[in-house]
């Protein structure tokens, strides 16, 4: 049986997960093997279970309904043995036909979704500006004490527009000074400071320079240099602070 | 200059509009001219940015406003300039609601959760929060719940002129079609049984 | 077109860059050219605008930067649309201003005018005249700048009860990551000042 290694929260829901399996299993959409995708799709809620995630109720209730829809499949079907004028009752009688309702109209708000997912970003392509500062131009036009004609939305809609906006970088220069400090310079670094200093040296000393950018490299630097044998780092006990020294001078 | 230079004026007043745009009314009532004349200049005006390669701008029509905006072709050259703040850019949650609203509005939470399959609470927040979408009404019956429906901002934030302008649900016609198909090879072998 | 449309990209970057404007050495670095091609380019550029009547937007050159600015004989026109009445409602840049200020209150104008981009006098005396924000201090350090903070008016014709009860901005939600950057970068303009 084949396993998955796919987080639940990497789907929208039970319908998005039963369609993710249609695919997968290469099914026809208007006839779901129940049976089979119930199957395929209980592994999956096992698996979530036995890695203790939270499965929400919807996959749960999902779970039901496939298993309601199984075991109506299962039962006989009198119509065949009658004439074909109820064929079209037949047809709608299909315990499937609800769920396949709702995948088809589920799939296809998603599909709708990646379509405004491109205008969105099509849209990021093209630059505006803000309102222009006119305060020069019109001079005594002092507004009054009017009632206000707007509301909550309006307000977010400006905020988002603001922040929709792009903002000119600073001097392009300081794009290109924020270059990546060597890892192997910090390696250096924290060895030679831990020689000289001939003894143990508190971890949080090694972090002189308080950067993001300085702190990732100083802390990947110290995981190199244990993993080379390099330095020795102890703990008195839980939650005390952390001692480094050199191997070397130890 | 014995005529009134429309397209400077126009580009001017766009231009200090910004992207708050400006409406046929503003444009018409600055102009003193009516609002058909209006609409006819502005189509002029935007015919006049999109066929000239010189300009770096051109004319968006959003949500019944006009605002100028650079095009598309040099976003490369502005990206070496710009921060973009990638602000809205939506969850899949988010944006699958969103798709559900913009087609189906004015519709309740409830109705959304059933297309969905799940809890939309989440969503429903950020996309009021960023102002795409808010409260049009109260439907009617038990609980009056609320109805949400798309903004302007919403229109702005993916470079609509209006609804209408929502590319096309894909249609179920063709799944109908399909399952249409799939209907009458089964009669067919009713048939030659 | 083979070759590289100058007149169109830096009409885009200009645009873009708005009141902060461009030097010479953003340019050059843009355009990948020298900086003395990149003064020439420029004042070609500038003297296109300024001899084509049907533009309505100038190039200046400022301490040094280079900016678009509506030419001088559009001003009746822009005088217009200010003053035409928008009445009731706020415009945009208002609104804008509002919005900074209700959720990052108390702050200067220094500070709006970082996050906005563009100068903010005539939002803050708009919205002070309509009682919506009111001085509420003044900022420590050099100059002392005023503080501005929304007044109760405020809160009454936003149906507000209290501060607290302002929509959650999405990047206030801790476990969108997405919008944890959109606030960092929110903050991250602010530190700057």
């Amino acid at each position: 049986m084949q396993h998955y290694n796919v987080k639940i929260d990497a789907f929208e829901g039970p319908l998005d997960l039963l369609l993710h399996l249609i695919n997968r299993l290469e099914i026809d959409i208007y006839d779901i093997p129940v049976a089979e995708i119930t199957e395929q799709y209980l592994i999956f809620i096992h698996t979530m279970k036995e890695l203790e995630l939270d499965i929400a109720s919807e996959y749960l209730v999902m779970a039901a309904t496939l298993l309601a829809i199984k075991s109506k499949m299962l039962l006989p079907k009198h119509e065949e043995d009658e004439f074909d004028e109820d064929l079209d009752v037949e047809m709608e009688e299909d315990p499937r036909d609800e769920l396949v309702e709702r995948l088809i109209e589920y799939r296809k708000y998603k599909e709708a979704a990646e379509e405004l997912k491109e205008l969105e970003q099509e849209r990021s392509l093209m630059y505006t500006k803000p309102p222009s500062d006119l305060a020069g131009i019109a001079k005594d036009a002092t507004p009054e004490k009017a009632n206000l004609d707007v509301s909550l939305y309006d307000m977010l809609g400006a905020l988002q527009k603001l922040m929709r906006r792009k903002k000119l970088q600073k001097p392009l220069s300081t794009k290109v000074a924020r270059q990546e400090i060597p890892i192997e310079r910090r390696i250096t670094e924290i060895l030679t400071v831990l020689k000289s200093f001939r003894g143990r040296k508190n971890f949080n000393d090694l972090f002189t320079i308080h950067n993001r950018e300085h702190v990732v490299v100083t802390f990947l630097a110290v995981l190199e240099l244990i993993k080379r044998k390099e330095i020795q780092v102890t703990q008195e006990n839980n939650f005390a602070d952390l001692f480094v020294e050199s191997t070397e001078a130890s | 200059m014995n005529s009134v230079n429309w397209n400077g004026i126009v580009e001017s007043l766009l231009f200090a509009a910004g992207d708050e745009g400006l409406s046929l009314k503003q444009i018409s009532a600055v102009l003193e001219i009516g609002e058909i004349e209006a609409k006819d200049k502005m189509n002029e005006i935007i015919q006049m940015y999109n066929s000239d390669p010189n300009r770096g701008l051109q004319v968006l029509e959003i949500g019944g406003t006009y605002q100028l905006a650079t095009k598309k072709e040099f976003a490369i050259y502005l990206k070496r300039l710009v921060e973009s703040p990638s602000s809205t850019s939506l969850s899949q949650a988010a944006l699958e609601t969103l798709a559900v609203i913009a087609y189906k509005q004015p519709i309740t939470r409830i109705e959304i959760e059933e297309i969905r399959g799940v809890k939309t609470e989440r969503p429903l927040q950020t996309l009021t929060a960023k102002a795409l979408i808010k409260e049009v009404g109260r439907a009617e019956g038990n609980g009056r719940a609320y109805l949400y429906g798309t903004t302007k901002e919403f229109l702005d934030a993916f470079g609509l002129k209006d609804l209408a302008e929502l590319p096309k649900l894909p249609e179920q016609s063709e799944d109908d079609e399909f399952a249409q198909n799939e209907a009458d090879l089964f009669f067919d072998t009713l048939k030659q049984v």
